[in-house]
C-alpha cells in the first residue's frame, strides 16, 4: 500500500474501528488524534518528497472492476498537493481546538471519515473513484449536521444533502456518458481520466455533459445560483463540519472543476470560460455584499467563503498560469484562515452560546490573545500583505487583468468587498464596551493556542515566503498551460 | 357437405347469440342468482360450441366441471352465506358503470378483432378421426404435456392447502 | 557595513522592536514600562540614525544602496524580488521619516505615560515605522504596495487605539476602508503596469525603461490608478473623509502618521513614479486639479472647525493639495520640499496640540480652552503657525512660494489662484487658532509638559526654522540642493526673478493683512463664541452624510436585498415550492389509490387498452 | 369458422371485463373471471379444431383446471370476506389504500 | 453431480419437503420449531445444491423426452434459483420472531412458502409458456395465500382479495395472449416461437405482437409497473412483514427471471415496437412510484412505493436490451441481486423490530433505534442507502450497470430520468436514516432476542458492502467482478 493509500484509508479504517468498537470517549480521542497524526505525518513526509519539478507522481492502479474498466487510480500533482496538505493538517489542529467541546464518539468517527472521503476524492484519478469518494464524504456531513447541529437540523441537514446529491447525480450521468462513449470510440469502457480525455464529443454532447458535471461542482462550491443551502447549512452544522465544509469540501469542488472538467472538456471549457469568469465574479460581489447585512457570525463567514470561492473559481477558469496558481495558492490561503476563523468562532461560542455579532463587544478588553488571533485571522482572510492570501490574490487579479482589464477590475473588487463585512465585524466582536455576556470571557487556553499558533505561522509563512510554496505547484501549472496552448493552436 | 357447414354456420350463429346475451345478463343482473343462473346458460352454449368443432371430451368437461361443480359451489356458497337482498351491494351506477366501461374497453376488443381479421391464422386442418375425443385428448395429453399436467396437479394441492387454511376457523 | 546588512537592519530594527514588544506585552502582563520605552527607543533611534548615515552618503557621495533579501515570488516571467534599494529619493524620504519619527517616539514616551496599553502602542508604532520604511525603501512596486498596505493596517490598528469606545473603532474601519479603495486602484495599475512591462523584473529601473513600449491610453489608464491610490492615501478629494476622523487615535498617532509620514506616501508614491507621469500629462494636470481643489477645500472646511485636532487635519489636507498641484505640474521636487518641511511642522503642531490636550485633560474644542497660558507651547506653536501659513523667514515659506511661483509658472492661473486662496485661508484659520486659544480674556494655566515631550518639540521647532534653508531658490543665492540630489523628472519653470519677487511680496502682504484682520477678529473677542456653527461649511459640506448615503446605506440595502429578495425569496423559496408542489402531487396521485379493487382493475384496464391503441397506430403505420 | 370463434371469444372476454370492473357484488366478479377463462378456452378449442390436434384441447383442459383451483381460493375468499364483514360489496374493503395518508 | 440432477433434485426437494411437513403437520410431533427447522433445513439444502451449478456456463434441456423440452437447466436459472433459495431461507431466518410470536403463523405456512419457491423454481427454469404460466399461478397463488394468512386481520383479508381478484384478472390476459400466439405460432414453446418470428414477416405475427403484449401486461402487473401496479401498496401494508419482504425480494425477482428469459428469446426481435411502451412504462413507474413513495408516512408503505421505483429502474434495462443486450441484461441480473439484497435487509428490519406484530413501521417507529439498538440501525442505513443507490453499496453498482447500459443503447434521457426518481428517491430513504439517528428515542429500550436473526440481519449488511466495494485486491472473495462475471455468464448460457 502506497503513501497516498494509507492517507486515503487510515482515517477511514480508525472510522470503521471506532464505531465498532465501543471505547471509552477519551480512548476514541486518543485513536483519533493518532489517525490524524498519523496522516499528518504522511502528508508531510508526502510534501518533503514531492518532486518539484514534475506533476503528477506518487501514482498507484489497480484493477478494481475489470468488466468496466474502472480502477483504483490514485495519484497527487501539484494542485491536489496542497488540499491534502491542508486536510492533513486542520484535522488534528481542530481536534486540538475543539475537544473538551465534543464528547460524543459520532463526532469524531464522523470527522475521521470525511477526512477520508477528501483524501480520496481528491487523490482519485479514475471518475468512478472519485464519485465514490465524492459521495462519501457526504455521508458523515449529513450525520454531523443531523446529529450535532443546531436549529432545524433536521431539515437543514436533508436539504443540504438533497441538493449536493442532485449535483452528484447529475455529474453522474456525465461521467458514465463518457465512458459509454469512450467504448464507441475505443472499443472498451474505462474511467480513467487520462484516457477519457481522447474521446470526442459533439458540441452539444460536451455541453451537456459539462453542465452535468458543473452542477456538481457548483452546488459544493457553492456559485450562484445554487448557493441557498449554503447559509443555513454552516449556519445550523457543528463547528466540525463548518471547517471541513468551508476549508476543504468547498475547495474539492474548485478543484475538480480544474482537474476534471479541465481535462476531459477542455475545449468546451475554454469556450464557455467567459461566462463563469462573469458568473464567478458575480458571485464575488453578489456573497460579499449578502454578506454586510448578516448578523449571524456563521452566516456571515459562509457568505464570505462563498465570496472568496468565486474569486477561486475565476481564478481557474481564467486559464493561464497565473490564475491556476494563484487559485491553487488560494485554495491552501483560504482552506487556513477560513479553518482558523470558524475555530475562533466555535471558541467564541463556548464560552459566550452567541453567534449573534450584535449581542458581542469588547473582547479584546478581557481577552487580548484570542482578539489577536481573531483579528489576524479576520484580516488573513481580508488579504492584508504579509498573509497567504494576498498573494494568491495578487496572483488571481494578475491573471484576471492578463485576460482582460475588466474583469481583473472586478477580480481587484476582492480588495474591498471583504472588508466591508469584516472589519465591522471585528469592530463589534472585538472592541467597544463589555457587556454581560462578554465581561467574563476566557482568554485562549493552552491547548487552543497549540492549535491556533501553526496555522497563524503557516497563514504568515506563506505571505512572506510564498516562493517556497508555489515551486510545487509550478510544473502542474506549466503541464497545464502548454496543454491549454496546444488546443489553442489545433 | 356445404348443407352441413351452413348448418354449423348458423348454430354457432345461435349459440354465439345465446353466449352474448346470456353473458351480458349475468353481469348486469342484480342479484347474483340471476347472474349464476344466466352464467349456466353462457356456459352450456360455450360447450356446445365445443361441440360443434368436434371437442367432445372438452363438451363433457365443460359441462360437468362448469355447469357442473365450479356453478354448483357458486350456488351454494349464495345459499350457504345467506345474503339477503338487502345485504347486496347498492349499486346505483351499475349501469353507467356497465356503459363507461364498454367505451372504454371497445378499442381494445376492436382492434384485437381487427388483428384476428388480418391475420391468416387458419390452416384448415384435417380433422382425423377419432379427434376431440377422450383417447386422442389422453395421447397427447401423457405425451406431450406430461410437466404441465403434473404442475396443475401440485397448482391444485396448493388451492386445495390454502382453502382449507383460509376457511377453517382459527383456534 | 554592506549595503545589505545595513538597510536590512535599517528596516528590521523598528520590526523586531515592534515583535518584542508585542511578544513582552502579550506573555508578560506586569512588564515594566521602561523596558517598552526602551525598546522602542532603540528600535526607531536605530533607525534614525542609520537613515541619517545613508542619507549623508547619499547627499554627499551620491551612493545608492541597496540588497536583496530573497525571491518574493518566481513563476516564469513574474519574478518579485524582496529588494531594499536607497536611493536619493528614498534618502532623501527616510531622511525625515526616521528621524521625526523617533522623535515623536520620545514625544510620545511621555504622552502615553502611564497608559494602561503602553507596550501595544509602541508595538504599533514600531510596525507602522517598519512598514513606512518598507514602502520608501521597496525596489518593486508590489513590495511598495505591501508596505502601502502595512501602513494603512497599523494606522488603523492605532487609529482605534482606544478600542473601549467604538467610534474610535468606526473611524479606524473608515481609514482602512477608504484606503483600501485607493489601493484597490494601486493594485489595479501594478497589474496592468506589469502586464505592460515586455520582460526583465519589475524593478523600478526596468519599469522606467520601458515606459515608451506601454500604449498610451494603458498608460494613462495606470498613472490615473496610481493616482487613486495616492488620494486613499493622502486624503485627496473624493476619498479624504477618513483624515477628519483618523483623530480619533492618540495624538502621537496623529503628528506621526497623519501629519508626518504616511498621509506623505501619496506623493512619495507619484514622485516615485514620476517618469510615468511626465509621458501622461492629462492625468498629471488632473492630479493638479484634484489636488488644487482638495486644498480649497480643507481650507475652507478648517475654517469652521473647532476641534483643535481636526483643525490640523483639514490642514494637513490642505497642505497635501499643494503637493499635488505641485506634482501635478510637474515640480516634483518643489513637492517633495514642502513636504519635508511639512513634516516637521506638521508634526510640531500635533505635538504642541497634543501638549495642550493633555495639559487640559483632554479638551480638544479651542472654544474650551481659550487663553490658555502656556508660555513655551505658545512660542513653538506660533512659530508652527507662522511656518504654516508661508511668513518669510520660516521653512515653508520657501517650499510654498516655490510652489506657488511652478504653479504660476506652469500658465495654470487657475491652478495658482486656488493655490493663493488656499494659503489665504490657511492663514486665516491658522492664526484663528492661535488667536482663539491663546489671546484671550479669559486665562487658564496649565502645568509644564514632561521634558520628554518638550525636547523633541524643541527640535522640530528648530528645523520648522531652518529646514527651508536647504533648499534655497537662487532668488536667495541657494542652488536648490535638495532639486538636485534628488535629480527627478521636474519640469522646470523658470520665471524672471521681478515676477517671482512680486510674487513674494504680494503673497506676504495679504497673508500679513489675513493675519492682521484675524487678530481684530477673534483676539480678545467672544467671536468663537458667538460665530454661527451650522451650515454648509462648518458640516464639512455634508460630505459623510452624502457618502453614508450613498454608499453605506446602499451597500446594506443591497445587501439585504441580494440576501432576502433574491437568495431567500427568489431562489431559495422556489426550490422549496417546488419541493412541496412535488409533494402535493403526490397527495393528488395517492387519490387514485383509493383502496377500491374496481379501480385498480380500471387502471389496469386503461393501461392495457391504451397499449393497444399504441400498438394498433403503429403497427397501422407498418402495414 | 376459426375467426368467428376468435372474435366471439374476444367479445366474451370483454364482457367479462366489463363485469369485472362494473360490479360491485364479489360474486359476480368472480363469475366474470371465469367468463374471461372460458372465453379463452373457445378460442383454444376453435384453433385446436383448425389445427387438427389436440393440444390446445390440453390446454384448455389445463385452463379449466386452473380455474378450478381459482375457484377453490374465491370460496375461501368469500368465506373471509363474509366473515369479516357480512357483505360481498367491493367497494367496502377500501381500508388500505392512501385515504390515511392524505 | 451433474446438473441435470441438481435440475430435479432442488425443486423435488422442495416438493417432498413440503408434503412432509404437510402430513407432519398434522401429527401431534409437529411444533412450529421443528417445522421452522425443516423448512430451514431444506432450503439450506438445497441452496448449497442450486449454487453449485452457477459459475459455469451451461444449459441442459431437462428430460426432453418426457417433458417435451419445456423446461431448460442453464446457468441463468441456476442463479436465479440459488437466489430464490436464499432469499426463501433469508426471509425465513430473519422472521423467526414472527414465525415465534404469531399464531396464524402455521405448518400450512412452511407448506405454502415451500410450494411457493417450487414455482418459482420451475419459472425460471420453463422454457414454454404454459409451464411457466402454472408454474407462475403456483408462486402466486402460494403467495396470495401467505398475503391473507392472518385471517382475523381485516387488512390481511383485505389483501388476500385484492391480490387474488386482480392477480386472476392479470391471469385471463395471459391465458388471452398465450392463446393469440398459439393461434399465430402454433407453439407455446419459446424456442419455436422465436424461431417462427425469424422466419417470418409482420404481417404474419399480429397476434403474436397482440398477444406478448398481453403476457407483458402479466408480467407488468407482478412487477407492479404503473398503472398495473396500484395493488402493490395495498397488498404489502395487509401482507405481514415477512410476507412482505418475502414477495418483494423474492416473487419479484422470479417474474423477472422469466421475464427477461421471454424477451432475450422472442421478445428482442420486436424490440421497435416495445420499446416506446416500456420507456412509457418505465417512465410512469418511477415518476409515479416515487410521488408515492415520497407521502407515505409509514416506513413500510414506502418501500412498497419505491419498489415500484425500482422496477420502473429494471424497465429501463429492459427498455436498452435490444440495444446493448448483453450488458442491460446482465446489468438486470445485477441489479436484481443488489435490490433482492437490499430489499430482504430492509424488510427483514422492519419484521425483526415489529417482533410479530402486525402494526405498521411508521417513520416515528424508528427514532433513536441508533441510540438503543447501534448494530440494527446501522445495517437499516446500509440497506438504505444501497436502495438510494450510494456508492460503496451494491446498489450503487446496480444503478450504475442499467444507466450505463441505457447510455450505451442511445437512451440517455431515460437514464437522466432514472436519476431524477433516483434523486428524490434519496429523500424518503435518508428520511429513514434520519429518523434512526437523528430523533430521539420515543420508546424505552426493547429486547428484541433472536441473535440469529439479528446475525443474518448484518451478515446481508455486509453483503451489501461488499457488493459496492468488493475487490479480489483486498481479499480473496468474489466481489463486484465475480458479480458480475456470473450475471454475464448466465445471460450468455441462454445461448445469445
Amino acid at each position: 500500500m502506497s503513501v497516498l493509500s494509507a492517507i486515503i484509508f487510515i482515517p477511514i479504517f480508525a472510522a470503521i474501528f471506532l464505531f465498532f468498537v465501543n471505547l471509552h470517549i477519551t480512548l476514541v480521542k486518543i485513536v483519533y488524534m493518532l489517525a490524524t497524526l498519523t496522516v499528518a505525518y504522511l502528508a508531510v513526509r508526502l510534501y518533503i518528497d514531492f518532486d518539484a519539478s514534475s506533476s503528477m507522481q506518487f501514482i498507484e492502479q489497480h484493477a478494481w472492476i475489470t468488466q468496466y474498466g474502472i480502477k483504483y487510480h490514485v495519484g497527487v500533482d501539484g494542485v491536489s498537493l496542497g488540499i491534502v496538505m491542508m486536510n492533513a493538517l486542520l484535522m488534528p489542529l481542530v481536534a486540538i481546538a475543539l475537544y473538551k467541546q465534543r464528547d460524543k464518539r459520532g463526532y469524531w468517527i464522523n470527522l475521521l471519515f470525511v477526512q477520508g472521503g477528501i483524501m480520496g476524492a481528491v487523490l482519485a484519478l479514475d471518475l468512478m473513484l472519485f464519485y465514490l469518494f465524492w459521495e462519501l464524504m457526504l455521508l458523515p456531513i449529513f450525520f454531523m449536521i443531523g446529529l450535532f447541529g443546531y436549529g432545524k437540523s433536521n431539515f437543514i441537514s436533508m436539504k443540504f444533502n438533497m441538493y449536493t446529491i442532485f449535483g452528484s447525480l447529475m455529474m453522474l450521468i456525465s461521467i458514465l456518458y463518457m465512458a459509454v462513449e469512450h467504448k464507441e470510440q475505443f472499443g472498451f469502457y474505462s474511467f480513467a481520466l487520462d484516457e477519457l480525455k481522447n474521446i470526442t464529443l459533439t458540441t452539444s454532447e460536451s455541453l451537456l455533459v459539462f453542465s452535468g458535471f458543473m452542477i456538481a461542482f457548483g452546488i459544493k462550491i457553492p456559485i450562484f445560483p445554487f448557493h441557498t443551502w449554503l447559509s443555513d447549512t454552516y449556519r445550523s452544522a457543528p463547528m466540525g463540519i463548518v471547517i471541513v465544509m468551508s476549508a476543504l469540501m468547498a475547495k474539492l469542488g474548485t478543484y475538480a472543476i480544474w482537474r476534471f472538467l479541465f481535462t476531459l472538456l477542455n475545449e468546451t471549457s475554454q469556450e464557455l470560460a467567459p461566462y463563469f469568469i462573469w458568473l464567478g465574479l458575480f458571485g464575488l460581489i453578489y456573497f460579499g455584499i449578502s454578506a454586510i447585512s448578516q448578523t449571524h457570525l456563521k452566516r456571515m463567514f459562509a457568505l464570505s467563503s462563498a465570496s472568496h470561492l468565486s474569486l477561486i473559481v475565476v481564478g481557474f477558469y481564467i486559464y493561464s498560469n497565473y490564475g491556476l496558481i494563484g487559485s491553487s495558492y488560494f485554495i491552501v490561503a483560504h482552506a487556513l484562515s477560513s479553518a482558523a476563523m470558524f475555530l475562533m468562532v466555535a471558541m467564541m461560542y463556548e464560552r459566550v452560546q452567541t453567534y449573534t455579532i450584535e449581542s458581542l463587544g469588547g473582547i479584546a478588553k478581557v481577552a487580548p490573545l484570542f482578539a489577536l488571533f481573531f483579528a489576524f485571522f479576520a484580516l488573513s482572510i481580508v488579504g492584508v500583505p504579509l498573509t497567504a492570501g494576498f498573494v494568491a490574490e495578487v496572483l488571481i487579479i494578475l491573471g484576471a487583468f492578463e485576460y482582460n482589464t475588466a474583469i481583473g477590475f472586478f477580480a481587484a473588487t476582492s480588495l474591498l468587498i471583504p472588508m466591508l463585512f469584516m472589519f465591522k465585524t471585528i469592530s463589534k466582536v472585538l472592541y467597544g464596551e463589555t457587556n454581560e455576556k462578554t465581561k467574563n470571557f476566557q482568554d485562549l487556553r493552552a491547548h487552543e493556542l497549540l492549535a491556533v499558533i501553526p496555522l497563524a505561522l503557516l497563514i504568515l509563512a506563506m505571505g512572506i515566503f510564498p516562493n517556497y510554496f508555489i515551486k510545487k505547484i509550478e510544473p502542474t501549472a506549466k503541464a497545464f498551460v502548454d496543454k491549454k496552448e496546444a488546443v489553442y493552436y489545433e | 357437405m356445404r348443407s352441413l357447414a351452413l348448418q354449423n354456420e348458423i348454430l354457432f350463429a345461435i349459440l354465439a347469440l345465446v353466449a352474448i346475451v346470456s353473458s351480458i345478463v349475468m353481469i348486469s343482473a342484480h342479484r347474483p342468482i340471476d347472474s349464476a343462473l344466466s352464467f349456466i346458460v353462457t356456459l352450456i352454449s360455450v360447450a356446445a360450441l365445443f361441440a360443434l368443432v368436434n371437442a367432445t371430451f372438452l363438451f363433457v368437461v365443460q359441462i360437468i366441471i362448469y355447469a357442473g361443480a365450479i356453478l354448483s359451489l357458486i350456488l351454494f356458497i349464495i345459499m350457504f352465506l345467506n345474503i339477503k337482498d338487502e345485504n347486496l351491494p347498492d349499486e346505483k351506477h351499475k349501469n353507467r358503470w356497465l356503459f363507461a366501461i364498454s367505451i372504454i374497453i371497445a378499442p381494445f376488443s376492436a382492434i384485437l378483432i381487427d388483428l384476428i381479421m388480418r391475420s391468416d391464422i387458419a390452416v384448415h386442418g384435417v380433422v382425423r378421426e377419432g379427434f376431440g375425443t377422450i383417447k386422442d385428448v389422453g395421447l397427447t395429453l401423457f405425451s406431450k404435456w406430461v410437466l404441465p399436467f403434473e404442475l396443475v396437479s401440485i397448482l391444485l394441492l396448493v388451492a386445495l392447502v390454502g382453502a382449507v387454511t383460509l376457511s377453517k376457523r382459527s383456534e | 557595513m554592506s549595503d545589505n546588512l545595513l538597510l536590512t537592519l535599517f528596516l528590521l530594527s523598528p520590526f523586531l522592536s515592534a515583535a518584542l514588544i508585542f511578544l513582552i506585552n502579550l506573555l508578560f502582563k506586569n512588564a515594566k514600562q521602561s523596558v517598552y520605552t526602551f525598546l522602542a527607543l532603540s528600535g526607531s533611534g536605530i533607525s534614525a540614525i542609520l537613515a541619517l548615515y545613508i542619507s549623508y552618503h547619499s547627499y554627499f557621495e551620491k551612493q545608492i544602496f541597496s540588497s536583496h533579501l530573497f525571491t518574493w515570488l518566481n513563476i516564469g516571467d513574474f519574478t518579485i524580488e524582496v529588494a531594499l534599494k536607497a536611493d536619493a529619493l528614498s534618502s532623501f524620504m527616510i531622511l525625515f521619516v526616521a528621524p521625526v519619527s523617533f522623535l515623536i517616539h520620545i514625544y510620545a514616551t511621555g504622552y502615553m505615560n502611564r497608559d494602561a496599553s503602553y507596550g501595544r502602542f509602541f508595538a504599533y508604532f514600531n510596525l507602522f515605522i517598519f512598514f513606512m520604511f518598507l514602502l520608501v525603501l521597496a525596489d518593486n512596486p508590489i513590495i511598495m504596495f505591501i508596505g502601502w498596505e502595512g501602513v494603512g493596517l497599523t494606522s488603523y490598528a492605532l487609529i482605534g487605539f482606544y478600542f473601549g469606545d467604538i467610534q474610535n473603532t468606526y473611524a479606524g474601519n473608515k481609514a482602512f476602508i477608504v484606503n483600501r479603495v485607493g489601493d484597490f486602484g494601486f493594485l489595479s495599475a501594478l497589474m496592468l503596469l506589469f502586464l505592460s512591462i515586455p520582460s526583465g523584473g519589475f524593478g523600478f529601473s526596468n519599469i522606467f525603461l520601458n515606459l515608451a513600449e506601454i500604449e498610451p491610453f494603458t498608460l494613462s489608464l495606470i498613472a490615473f490608478l496610481l493616482f487613486v491610490g495616492a488620494m486613499g492615501k493622502s486624503a485627496q478629494i473624493p476619498l479624504f473623509v477618513w483624515l477628519p476622523d483618523a483623530m480619533a487615535g492618540p495624538t502621537p498617532v496623529s503628528a506621526l502618521i497623519h501629519a508626518a509620514t504616511m498621509v506623505t506616501a501619496g506623493v512619495y508614491m507619484v514622485a516615485r513614479f514620476a517618469p510615468l507621469y511626465n509621458m501622461a500629462p492629462e492625468v498629471s494636470l488632473f492630479i493638479a486639479y484634484i489636488g488644487g481643489i482638495s486644498a480649497l477645500f480643507a481650507a475652507l472646511i478648517a475654517t469652521k472647525q473647532y476641534d483643535i485636532k481636526k483643525i490640523l487635519a483639514y490642514s494637513t489636507m490642505s497642505q497635501l493639495g499643494f503637493m499635488f498641484m505641485a506634482l501635478g505640474v510637474g515640480a516634483y521636487s518643489t513637492a517633495l520640499f514642502h513636504m519635508f518641511t511639512h513634516a516637521f511642522f506638521k508634526g510640531l503642531l500635533f505635538m504642541a496640540a497634543g501638549a495642550i490636550i493633555v495639559a487640559f485633560h483632554h479638551k480638544q474644542d479651542i472654544r474650551d480652552l481659550r487663553g490658555i497660558k502656556f508660555p513655551k507651547i505658545f512660542v513653538m506653536m506660533a512659530v508652527a503657525s507662522l511656518t504654516i501659513t508661508a511668513i518669510p523667514p520660516f521653512s515653508a515659506f520657501f517650499s510654498k512660494d516655490a510652489i506657488m511661483g511652478a504653479l504660476y509658472a506652469s500658465g495654470h492661473i487657475e491652478l495658482f489662484a486656488m493655490a493663493f486662496i488656499s494659503s489665504l485661508l490657511t492663514a486665516f484659520y491658522m492664526s484663528r487658532m492661535m488667536f482663539v486659544l491663546f489671546f484671550s480674556k479669559s486665562e487658564q494655566a496649565a502645568k509644564e509638559s514632561p521634558k520628554s515631550m518638550f525636547y523633541p518639540m524643541m527640535l522640530l521647532t528648530l528645523l520648522s526654522v531652518f529646514a527651508g534653508l536647504l533648499n534655497m531658490p537662487e532668488l536667495f543665492g541657494g542652488n536648490l540642493n535638495f532639486s538636485h540630489w534628488l535629480n527627478l523628472a521636474d519640469k522646470f519653470y523658470t520665471i524672471p526673478h521681478a515676477k517671482e519677487w512680486a510674487l513674494m511680496s504680494v503673497n506676504t502682504f495679504f497673508i500679513a493683512l489675513v493675519i492682521y484682520n484675524t487678530y481684530k477678529k477673534y483676539a480678545y473677542t467672544n467671536e468663537i463664541i458667538v460665530e454661527k456653527n451650522y451650515g454648509w461649511v462648518t458640516n464639512k459640506f455634508y460630505i459623510d452624510e452624502f457618502y453614508n448615503k450613498t454608499v453605506v446605506v446602499l451597500l446594506h440595502k443591497f445587501s439585504i436585498f441580494f440576501d432576502k429578495k433574491i437568495s431567500n425569496f427568489l431562489i431559495d423559496e422556489k426550490i422549496n415550492l417546488t419541493a412541496l408542489a412535488y409533494l402535493k402531487l403526490g397527495k393528488i396521485v395517492s387519490i387514485a389509490e383509493n383502496g377500491n379493487v374496481r379501480f385498480y382493475a380500471l387502471y389496469m384496464l386503461i393501461g392495457v387498452v391504451s397499449g393497444f391503441v399504441y400498438l394498433y397506430l403503429l403497427l397501422g403505420s407498418v402495414l | 369458422m376459426l375467426k368467428s370463434y376468435m372474435i366471439l371469444s374476444i367479445l366474451l372476454f370483454s364482457i367479462g371485463v366489463v363485469g369485472l370492473i362494473s360490479r360491485r357484488n364479489i360474486i359476480v366478479i368472480y363469475m366474470s373471471i371465469e367468463l374471461l377463462l372460458n372465453a379463452v378456452n373457445l378460442s383454444l378449442i376453435a384453433i385446436s379444431a383448425d389445427l387438427a390436434d389436440s393440444s390446445a384441447q390440453v390446454i384448455s383442459l389445463v385452463i379449466i383446471a386452473i380455474a378450478a383451483s381459482e375457484a377453490a381460493l374465491f370460496m375461501s375468499l368469500f368465506v373471509v370476506l363474509f366473515r369479516n364483514r357480512a357483505s360481498l360489496d367491493a367497494n367496502l374493503f377500501d381500508m388500505l389504500g392512501n385515504k390515511n395518508e392524505r | 453431480m451433474s446438473n441435470e440432477f441438481i435440475a430435479l433434485a432442488v425443486p423435488a426437494l422442495l416438493l417432498l419437503s413440503a408434503i412432509f411437513i404437510l402430513l407432519f403437520g398434522f401429527s401431534t410431533h409437529y411444533t412450529k420449531n421443528r417445522g421452522y427447522f425443516i423448512t430451514l433445513t431444506t432450503l439450506f439444502i438445497a441452496f448449497i445444491l442450486s449454487a453449485n451449478g452457477v459459475g459455469q456456463k451451461y444449459s441442459i434441456v431437462i428430460l426432453p423426452d418426457i417433458f417435451n423440452s419445456m423446461i431448460v437447466y442453464d446457468t441463468f436459472s441456476a442463479t436465479f434459483i440459488s437466489l430464490f433459495l436464499l432469499g426463501g431461507f433469508l426471509t425465513l431466518a430473519i422472521a423467526k420472531s414472527f414465525v415465534d410470536k404469531t399464531n396464524f403463523f402455521t405448518h400450512e405456512s412452511f407448506v405454502l412458502l415451500l410450494f411457493s419457491l417450487f414455482g418459482m423454481v420451475i419459472l425460471s427454469m420453463a422454457n414454454e409458456l404454459l409451464t411457466a404460466f402454472i408454474a407462475l399461478e403456483i408462486a402466486s397463488m402460494s403467495v396470495y395465500i401467505l398475503v391473507g394468512l392472518n385471517k382475523n386481520s381485516l387488512k390481511a383479508s383485505e389483501a388476500f382479495f385484492k391480490y387474488l381478484l386482480l392477480g386472476s384478472f392479470s391471469a385471463s390476459f395471459y391465458l388471452l395472449g398465450l392463446m393469440l400466439i398459439y393461434a399465430q405460432a402454433k407453439s407455446t414453446n419459446l424456442d419455436v416461437i422465436a424461431e417462427y418470428i425469424l422466419r417470418t414477416e409482420l404481417h404474419s405475427q399480429l397476434l403474436i405482437v397482440a398477444g406478448s403484449m398481453l403476457i407483458m401486461i402479466t408480467i407488468m402487473f407482478k412487477i407492479a409497473a404503473v398503472p398495473f401496479g396500484a395493488w402493490v401498496l395495498d397488498v404489502y401494508e395487509g401482507a405481514s412483514l415477512p410476507i412482505t419482504a418475502y414477495m418483494a425480494g423474492v416473487f419479484k425477482i422470479a417474474v423477472f427471471a422469466f421475464t427477461l428469459r421471454v424477451f432475450l428469446k422472442d421478445y428482442i426481435t420486436f424490440e421497435a415496437v416495445y420499446d416506446p411502451l416500456i420507456i412509457g412504462g418505465a417512465l410512469v413507474t418511477m415518476f409515479v412510484g416515487s410521488l408515492l413513495a415520497v407521502i407515505q408516512k409509514s416506513v413500510k408503505k414506502m418501500l412498497a412505493a419505491s419498489s415500484v421505483v425500482h422496477s420502473g429502474y429494471i424497465l429501463i434495462a429492459f427498455a436498452s436490451i435490444g440495444e446493448a443486450t448483453s450488458s442491460a441484461a446482465s446489468a438486470i441480473m445485477f441489479y436484481l441481486f443488489a435490490y433482492f439484497i437490499s430489499a430482504i435487509g430492509a424488510f427483514g428490519v422492519l419484521s425483526y423490530i415489529s417482533k410479530g406484530s402486525d402494526k405498521l413501521i411508521n417513520y416515528d417507529d424508528l427514532d433513536g433505534l441508533a441510540k438503543t439498538r447501534p448494530m440494527i440501525a446501522a445495517s437499516l442505513t446500509i440497506f438504505m442507502l444501497s436502495l438510494a443507490g450510494f456508492p460503496s453499496t451494491i446498489g450503487f453498482i446496480g444503478k450504475f450497470y442499467i444507466l450505463t447500459s441505457a447510455i450505451e443503447a442511445g437512451y440517455t434521457f431515460l437514464a437522466f430520468f432514472g436519476v431524477l426518481s433516483a434523486f428524490i428517491s434519496i429523500y424518503y430513504y435518508f428520511k429513514v436514516i434520519a429518523h434512526l439517528y437523528f430523533k430521539e428515542a420515543g420508546h424505552v429500550e426493547v429486547h428484541y432476542g433472536y441473535k440469529v436473526s439479528l446475525a443474518f440481519i448484518v451478515l446481508s449488511a455486509v453483503v451489501v458492502l461488499w457488493g459496492g466495494v468488493g475487490t479480489s485486491l483486498l481479499l480473496d472473495i468474489p466481489g463486484i467482478n465475480a458479480l458480475n462475471e456470473l450475471s454475464r455468464y448466465s445471460i450468455e448460457s441462454l445461448g445469445l
